[in-house]
């Protein structure tokens, strides 16, 4: 677990809009372990996808990503150049999007799709790669493979082109995978499959794993540590057990209090709400994202930037001007209410 | 596919019979028909003649239904002003016009494919800005204005081509671009506008995450996808240039279709008139059916039902 | 500033010819190439009565007599003599070293098969009119023959050498028969025993002729001299403009006056204005046919005929070789009389004449015409000046000729060329005989052109197309305009003599 | 008034679906006999994997579908003999997505109003008050009226589309989904709107979702849906404590709670959602069913009433199986 | 699913950056838009002029348009140093010695009109086939469909020219002749945009209102196809004056005197090589027309597409 396969440091992305400069990623910082799964949380907006987007080098054309550091196993991929990153992609750093219905080509065969990242970056033959691809999609649970490989997207259920779709992922034998939203466009039934599958195969290979998701429950069950964002920044972080049991972060909590979980929150009762709507990130940005929202804001909160700090448990941190003891107490205050 | 084919000729045939019936039909906007062919010297007692061979005395849909079963086996009458078979003179003018109308369609594709792409690619740069302008004056410039302007150019001033008349390939290449330039805009735009749309398609945020080529990104994964639009549009406006012909054919006396056509209707030779109507619109359906199959080939998605 | 620009730099281009391609026209090649406007499927004089056909004919056919143009007179041709034996009867010794393009001797069969199939009214040859007179022919040896007429036709030997052309016997018996049942004699082969032979027939784009190298020798004709003649149909008279330029073509003609005028200050072509037998009229519904009613009133025809500029036409669109006519004739023609009843350019006097009939607002009324679009629109400007709304119908001939016959036009603008036969029967005894194209059908115009047609005295001819002639212009059943002149225009290469029948005898040209 | 408002009896919607030129169309049954009754004051969930019916089943009972089969009552009569603007002043629908549910040409006082203008309320000086009135209601300020729903954000445009559910005053709403499309902060407060106004004006839910836990903390009673059937129905709590349908409890187990501690669960379903063109025989459900049973595949299991609902099973009823197989 | 933030829409991964901007009201985006817009400005400005000059012609034109006087034919335009050339005629006069400036004046009377009349019958048969055929889908749509199909293959200028040769040609039924033929883009774009808006849910929710189909089609879908309806209405307009003008170029179109653009460059056509003004004015105009009618197109297209950018 010690070697970090990928490392993220004060990462900002910023794209010109007509009305002025929409500060969408922040400072965000993380890190990423070799069979470790990171969760990045976070609602519509927060800017989740664009710094996934924003680490594959991947952002549009417009946008600009500036960081301290951004290192893949060791290496520098922030000024490496498109050629030297392109032979990265796919290769030694993979990604799954969220929508399997429309990720795939649907001009070409699964086995076009399949082995052309690994004939790309790979000096392999074709038979071998159709052999890899064989392997991969009984991997992944996909049974009579090499009828499938002669398939076209169309034909397969969305449950099927997502497994297709970590398949293509692996096929080049991966150390970080960053997955968007990859279950989000499935069932529930299919989405337990699909996510079993993918902690599974980060297991087996040993691989890094970014899960971008808003879904708390994706989260508390898959992640190993749990990165939370609001509006373009990280405003907690920590083991899934320390976000979820002892969230600290007033957003954090507030949106803990929203959902409804079965056997703790009474049935019919009101669940807790967060007010307001997310702030414009377009133009010069001050102090707390969050301030206006929160139950807890004073002046400071949007007078300042506000640094991230240590929670009680080492590993633990979140952003608020609020100490660990007045969260944890504030927090208990509303289970009571 | 093979259903899929069949069902497309299906319609194919079901509008041949109905664009059979229109064409026959026209003979009847002049009056009388007999009358109108029978021609200029005709007699009261020749029209009455040709009414009875004609069958012009007949129910419409009995003589529609005898005049089809003729035009199925290739008889579309005889021309009173050529004096020779309709079918005749029209496979002997098709030809020239159909490889004026390929010529035009290739300068058309050539220029506006190209265009497009680099302009989907480059959105709101210089050459995407070209591009529209070239679109929009082009769709601004009436062709027989724009073929005189040629001659006038590169016929008269420069003498870079001859002007008139089918011997080499180099007459074809003035007619061609003044009756390919026009369809240029809208080939063009879907181009950019497939591109601009599959470019930003998850599959193609796929194909870059897998580290491709830009190269293979871009006539891999996007163009053929792109392009399945534009091979249906091509062929519509392969149908449109047959039109269009008669006034560029009219224009660099070329002996096509189009310039038969134009005197045909000039000189109310109906039999011929049907014909070729019935012939251009045949083209076309038939034309229609081949981009169907070649865009079910193109996408699997059609081709796989 | 842009078209001046264009307009020099495109002179300039134009002066510094040096040819470049276009290889198959021009004294290179030895191939004179001709163009018009009209498209040509039939080869054939007697089932093609356009003007081309009419060139052609003289080109490629020959008839039994010859007009020599410099002094009118008739000379042998496929005949070596001829004589009347009486008013009835021609007779000729035919010469017996021609021979047809497809080699077969010319003898008196071809006379009698030619003249028996052309002078059979169910035979439909289109201009019936220029062969009717003819009863029929009777071989009386094998090079002398007999040609009966119907009544007494002084014209005759004026058809005979410029409209009657000598096909070889058999030529139309095996021509394909039509739905109707009937056969189509316009789609044989053609053959002949001109200077020239046809080659090839692309129906629309051209005919390519041949020089007949073994042409009657010392015949009035004389000897071909180009070595290739190619009719081109070109439909724009731009495109047309742009070949010659270029030397894709050697000869043209209708150009308009202003752009002869403007080629001809050029100067890389030969320009010429040249009379021509041709005259432009107004034909009215004077019966209200047509269901137009408007032209039955002589005092609306007679507004009509003050209104429109005669002169202005002829001066500033027609050309300089033109002249406005009083009567419905060429003034070339034996028998014009000019003095009939004349009407003037007089608008003032055309609205007080609609006044008095009873438009004083005028009215809408469609005029039909086919030919040289722009004197109709001069016309109909005219015309609109003292308030009557004229509606252009353009068409093309055969198919104006048509609603003509069945009198369905208000009025026609049309021409007619009389094909080119010097003699007032070839155009006011074809318009007012009481035949389709009458618009009056006046008994005692009939009565009058049948005297004379069939009379042998020129004087009782001459005075009773006078008479006819008279009541035609007073009555204005037709409103005579302008003789048409032509602008030929044509490459400095070829030397041309332009004549004054509109019929280019291009086996006379040569190069320079 | 009596208690049932809604009574769906084996209703049943076939699609054709062209499968080709010379096939013909083959039969899509996307409610293949559903019988539900709905009492005044409930809330009914129903939940099920995508393409098992529900939504349609819902479009049914709004009557933007005829039923090709069976009956649906509304109040006692048949919804074939309703007129649409009286099922309109019985049933409103709340849709999933506030984007696409809300017209963007017009504003929000129009849209809100348009219920009134269609049933040709006859005080329309009174519409503007009465719209506000229902603004207030569900949380939306007076000042938004003369906006566009592009200037809304999501959780606004929802409540625009309840205001106009509720502006007629009618008994019954039919959510389709009505959180799916909205974050979880927002989702809340979807929620206890609608949990408020149920109470408030005395209103019947019929509640569609794929999110077990909203219909869990929503519904008086749930019902379970597989490939256009109802395999499963009844009280939420029982229904969530003691799954009876091995389908109920794979859903149930699929449900992904923010607890860490539990991980992924495996829910041992086979991968794929059949072809609903060609749904397995006998019971549709038994290729995924780890219960499976030999005549499970032949014959199609009956509804077996439990303590407050029903279920469709073998399990619980195995003399079902014996008795078709002997005769 | 969040409100579309336009710059990002499509390239980002779905979920735009910012969750909730208070936007201006659509009225007012679209002001904006329409401002910010060059070609649309631009199209619009040229278009107004053009339609002022023609319901103004009787007080613009200095002369009859009609007044012909050979005379004082083929006058060259001001510009050109010719010693004929006079402030009498700014753009000279053409064969008939007819002012030139007058007649393009009138004549954009008859172009406006062939246009709007052509694309109002071409549209009003367009439109009601597409929206019915995308509202009801199934058989109508079937049927609808291939009234298209078949309407497509019909050559337009060879029917047009053969039905104008067969009935006669005025100005009225060169109008209705081409607003018969060129309805098919009006029904293939009617139809799509139908068919998209027939499955959103406000439709739905508009019929569980109980609102009549009528009233779902004219107060619901309408409105948010008018855009697309607006764009087809250009190009069918300049589509149709375009097809007048070949018609005019052949002889088969509007006839003389009337002073149709078209007709212009057909008269004027004969003397392009030395009076290239007869062509080239009468050209101009009609390029400038044609290409405001599709700048203003372009530019609706532009400010009301949902992807637009800047």
């Amino acid at each position: 677990m010690a070697d970090r396969i990928l490392e993220v440091n004060n990462l900002t992305v910023d794209i010109p809009v007509p009305s002025g400069m929409l500060h969408a990623v922040q400072g965000v910082s993380f890190s990423v372990g070799r069979g470790e799964t990171l969760c990045i949380v976070g609602e519509s907006g927060c800017g989740k996808s664009l710094t996934s987007l924003a680490i594959m080098d991947l952002l549009p054309a417009n946008a600009s990503r500036t960081a301290d550091k951004l290192e893949h196993d060791g290496v520098d991929i922030l000024n490496i150049g498109e050629n030297r990153m392109a032979n990265i992609r796919g290769n030694t750093m993979g990604m799954i999007f969220q929508e399997p219905m429309t990720s795939l080509n649907p001009a070409y065969t699964i086995s076009n799709q399949l082995e052309e990242a690994l004939l790309r970056h790979k000096k392999v033959g074709r038979g071998e790669a159709r052999e890899r691809a064989v392997f991969l999609l009984e991997k992944v649970g996909i049974t009579a493979a090499s009828n499938r490989l002669r398939q076209y997207p169309h034909q397969l259920s969305g449950g099927l082109r997502q497994r297709v779709m970590i398949a293509m992922t692996l096929m080049c034998g991966p150390d970080l995978i960053i997955a968007d939203e990859p279950t989000t466009a499935l069932d529930v039934t299919i989405q337990a499959q699909i996510l079993l599958l993918l902690a599974e195969l980060q297991k087996e290979f040993h691989m890094g794993l970014i899960l971008i998701t808003h879904d708390l429950g994706v989260v508390a069950r898959v992640a190993d540590r749990v990165a939370v964002m609001y509006a373009g920044q990280l405003v907690e972080q920590g083991t899934a057990t320390q976000v979820f049991e002892n969230p600290t972060n007033p957003y954090t909590q507030g949106l803990l209090d929203c959902i409804p979980i079965p056997g703790k929150t009474a049935r019919g009762a009101h669940l807790g709400s967060i007010p307001g709507i997310v702030p414009s990130l377009i133009g010069d940005l001050n102090g707390c994202r969050f301030a206006d929202r929160c139950p807890y804001a004073k002046d400071e909160c949007v007078a300042k930037d506000i640094e991230f700090r240590a929670a009680f448990e080492a590993g633990h941190s979140y952003r608020c001007v609020l100490s660990p003891e007045v969260c944890a107490k504030n927090a208990q205050r509303k289970l009571i209410a | 596919m093979f259903i899929y084919a069949c069902k497309r000729f299906g319609v194919a045939v079901l509008v041949a019979i109905t664009v059979s019936l229109l064409s026959f039909s026209l003979i009847y906007l002049s009056g009388d028909p007999a009358m109108a062919l029978a021609g200029e010297s005709a007699t009261s007692e020749d029209i009455e003649n040709i009414r009875r061979v004609y069958g012009y005395d007949q129910p419409i849909m009995v003589q529609y239904v005898d005049w089809l079963s003729r035009v199925v086996q290739g008889d579309f009458g005889r021309s009173h002003y050529l004096k020779r078979e309709v079918a005749e003179v029209i496979f002997e003018r098709l030809p020239t016009t159909m490889l004026l109308g390929a010529c035009a369609l290739g300068f058309a594709i050539l220029l506006s494919i190209p265009l497009g792409v680099l302009a989907a690619i480059r959105p709101n740069t210089i050459i995407d800005r070209l591009a529209l302008t070239l679109a929009v004056v082009g769709q601004a410039l009436p062709s027989f204005w724009f073929a005189l302007i040629l001659i006038f150019w590169l016929g008269i001033t420069w003498r870079l081509l001859p002007i008139t008349g089918t011997a080499s390939w180099q007459n074809f290449i003035m007619p061609a671009v003044a009756l390919g330039y026009y369809v240029t805009p809208a080939i063009m735009r879907l181009t950019r506008a497939g591109m601009l749309e599959v470019l930003s398609s998850d599959y193609i945020r796929t194909a870059r995450a897998k580290g491709l080529k830009p190269a293979t990104v871009l006539f891999k994964h996007a163009l053929r996808n792109a392009i399945i639009p534009v091979v249906s549009l091509a062929a519509v406006q392969f149908g449109f240039m047959l039109g269009g012909s008669i006034v560029i054919e009219t224009i660099f006396a070329i002996n096509g279709l189009g310039f038969l056509a134009w005197e045909t209707i000039q000189r109310g030779d109906l039999p011929t008139m049907q014909a070729i109507v019935l012939v251009l619109a045949c083209f076309y359906i038939v034309l229609t059916f081949l981009a169907d199959m070649l865009n079910a080939f193109l996408d699997p998605r059609i081709r796989v039902a | 500033m842009t078209s001046k620009l264009l307009k020099t730099i495109g002179l300039a281009a134009v002066m510094a010819i040096a040819g470049v391609n276009q290889a198959w026209a021009g004294k290179s090649n030895d191939t004179l190439v001709w163009t018009t406007d009209r498209e040509q499927a039939v080869a054939d004089p007697y089932y093609n009565n356009t003007r081309e056909l009419v060139i052609m004919g003289h080109a490629v056919w020959d008839g039994l007599l010859f007009r020599d143009l410099d002094s009118g007179e008739f000379k042998p041709l496929l005949a070596k003599s001829y004589k009347w034996v009486d008013n009835l009867t021609l007779e000729f010794d035919l010469r017996d070293d021609v021979v047809f393009h497809d080699g077969s001797k010319f003898d008196a069969d071809d006379v009698v098969y030619t003249v028996n199939h052309v002078s059979n009214k169910d035979n439909g040859v289109l201009t019936f009119q220029n062969v009717k007179w003819m009863k029929n022919a009777e071989k009386l040896g094998p090079y002398k023959v007999r040609i009966h007429l119907h009544e007494p036709f002084p014209a005759a030997l004026a058809y005979l050498s410029n409209a009657v052309f000598m096909m070889p016997s058999g030529h139309y018996d095996g021509a394909p028969m039509k739905a109707d049942g009937k056969k189509d004699f316009g789609a044989v082969k053609p053959v002949g025993t001109g200077p020239y032979k046809i080659v090839e027939v692309i129906a629309g784009d051209r005919i390519n002729m041949e020089r007949n190298e073994s042409y009657l020798k010392n015949g009035p004709k004389g000897q071909p001299q180009i070595g290739k003649l190619v009719f081109r149909t070109i439909k724009e008279m731009n495109t047309q403009m742009a070949e010659l330029l270029t030397g894709g073509i050697d000869w043209m003609w209708d150009v308009p006056k202003d752009q002869a005028e403007s080629l001809e200050a050029q100067g890389a072509v030969t320009v010429e204005n040249a009379k021509t037998m041709r005259v432009s009229y107004l034909a009215f519904d004077v019966d209200g046919d047509s269901g137009v009613k408007y032209f039955t009133d002589p005092r609306v025809r007679a507004a009509v005929a003050h209104a429109i500029n005669r002169a202005s036409i002829t001066k500033n669109l027609v050309g300089p070789a033109s002249v406005v006519i009083p009567s419905a004739c060429h003034p070339d023609q034996f028998g014009c009389a000019q003095d009939v009843t004349k009407w003037d350019y007089d608008p003032a006097k055309a609205k007080k004449l609609l006044t008095e009939a009873g438009y004083p607002n005028g009215f809408e009324f469609d005029i039909y015409a086919y030919r040289q679009r722009e004197y109709t629109e001069a016309v109909i400007g005219d015309l609109a000046e003292v308030g009557l709304k004229a509606n252009l119908k353009f068409m093309q001939y055969r198919a104006l000729r048509d609603l003509v016959w069945k009198g369905q036009t208000p009025i026609n603008h049309m021409t007619w060329g009389s094909n080119s036969i010097p003699d007032v029967s070839a155009i006011t005894s074809h318009f007012f005989s009481g035949g389709r194209d009458d618009p009056a059908k006046d008994p005692e115009v009939i009565k009058n052109l049948e005297t004379a047609d069939t009379s042998v005295d020129p004087e009782v001819r001459k005075r009773h197309y006078k008479e006819a002639l008279e009541k035609i212009s007073a009555n204005l059943y037709w409103l005579p305009m302008f003789t048409y002149a032509k602008y030929y225009v044509y490459s400095k290469d070829l030397d041309f003599k332009t004549t004054s029948d509109e019929i280019p005898r291009f086996y006379t040209a040569k190069w320079k | 008034m009596t208690k049932t408002v809604i009574d769906v009896r084996d209703a049943r919607q076939t699609f054709m679906i062209s499968a080709g030129a010379f096939r013909g169309k083959r039969p899509l049954h996307a409610v293949n006999g559903v019988s539900i009754t709905i009492d005044r004051g409930e809330v009914l969930g129903i939940v099920g994997e995508s393409g098992c019916g529900k939504t349609t089943l819902a479009k049914m009972i709004l009557g933007l579908l005829q039923p090709t089969g069976g009956d649906i009552l509304l109040e006692g009569r048949p919804i074939t003999e309703l007129t649409r603007l009286e099922v309109a002043r019985l049933l409103q629908p709340i849709f999933q997505d506030p984007y696409s549910s809300l017209n963007p040409r017009k504003s929000v006082g129009n849209i809100i109003s348009l219920p009134l203008k269609v049933q040709k309320d006859p005080h329309p000086e009174s519409w503007r008050e009465r719209v506000e009135e229902k603004m207030a209601l569900v949380g939306l300020a007076k000042r938004l009226y003369n906006l566009y729903p592009n200037q809304l954000s999501g959780g606004q445009r929802q409540r625009v589309a309840v205001a106009r559910a509720l502006v007629n005053r009618p008994q019954v709403v039919i959510c389709d989904e009505p959180t799916s499309a909205l974050d979880v902060s927002v989702q809340s407060q979807i929620l206890n709107l609608l949990q408020d106004l149920r109470y408030q004006l005395n209103l019947t839910y019929i509640l569609i979702s794929h999110n077990l836990a909203v219909v869990e903390h929503i519904a008086t009673r749930v019902a379970v849906m597989y490939l256009g059937r109802v395999v499963e129905e009844a009280d939420t709590a029982s229904l969530f404590e003691r799954p009876q349908h091995p389908y109920t409890r794979a859903l149930l187990e699929s449900v992904l709670t923010p607890e860490p501690a539990l991980g992924v669960p495996d829910t041992q379903l086979g991968a794929a959602y059949p072809n609903p063109v060609a749904p397995p025989s006998g019971c549709t459900f038994h290729p995924r069913c780890t219960q499976v049973m030999n005549h499970c595949s032949r014959i199609a299991p009956r509804p077996v009433a439990t303590e407050t609902g029903h279920v469709e099973c073998h399990l619980y009823a195995a003399d079902q199986g014996k008795e078709r197989a002997i005769s | 699913m969040s409100a579309p933030n336009p710059t990002i829409n499509g390239t980002l991964a779905g979920a735009p950056v910012v969750a909730q901007i208070l936007e201006p009201s659509p009225g007012a985006i679209l002001r904006r838009r329409i401002f910010g817009h060059v070609g649309l400005v631009l199209g619009g400005a040229f278009l107004v002029l053009i339609i002022a000059m023609a319901l103004l012609a009787p007080f613009l034109a200095p002369h009859d348009p009609l007044d012909q006087e050979l005379s004082r034919k083929l006058i060259p335009p001001i510009w050109h140093d010719s010693p004929k050339a006079t402030w009498e005629h700014p753009l000279g006069t053409d064969l008939f010695g007819r002012d030139y400036f007058s007649r393009l004046i009138y004549g954009s009377q008859i172009s406006l009109l062939i246009g709007f009349a052509a694309m109002l019958i071409s549209g009003v048969i367009g439109t009601t086939l597409g929206v019915l055929a995308g509202y009801f889908g199934g058989r109508v749509d079937m049927v609808v469909n291939f009234i298209i199909t078949t309407r497509l293959s019909m050559p337009v200028v060879l029917v047009a020219l053969a039905v104008v040769s067969l009935i006669g040609n005025s100005l009225w039924i060169v109008i209705w002749v081409l607003g018969l033929l060129i309805w098919d883009r009006f029904a293939v774009v009617m139809r799509s945009s139908t068919q998209q808006m027939r499955n959103l849910d406000y439709v739905a929710a508009a019929q569980a209102l109980g609102c009549s189909t009528f009233r779902i089609i004219v107060t619901e879908i309408m409105p948010n196809i008018l855009n697309n309806l607006i764009v087809v209405a250009t190009v069918e307009m300049a589509h149709a004056i375009l097809l007048e003008a070949a018609l005019s170029f052949l002889g088969l179109g509007v006839q003389p005197p009337a002073p149709s653009w078209g007709l212009m460059i057909a008269e004027g056509k004969g003397f392009m090589f030395f009076q290239p003004w007869l062509i080239g004015i009468p050209g101009a105009a009609l390029f400038i027309l044609i290409l405001s009618i599709n700048l203003l197109g372009d530019g609706v297209r532009d400010v009301t597409a949902p992807e637009n950018q800047n």
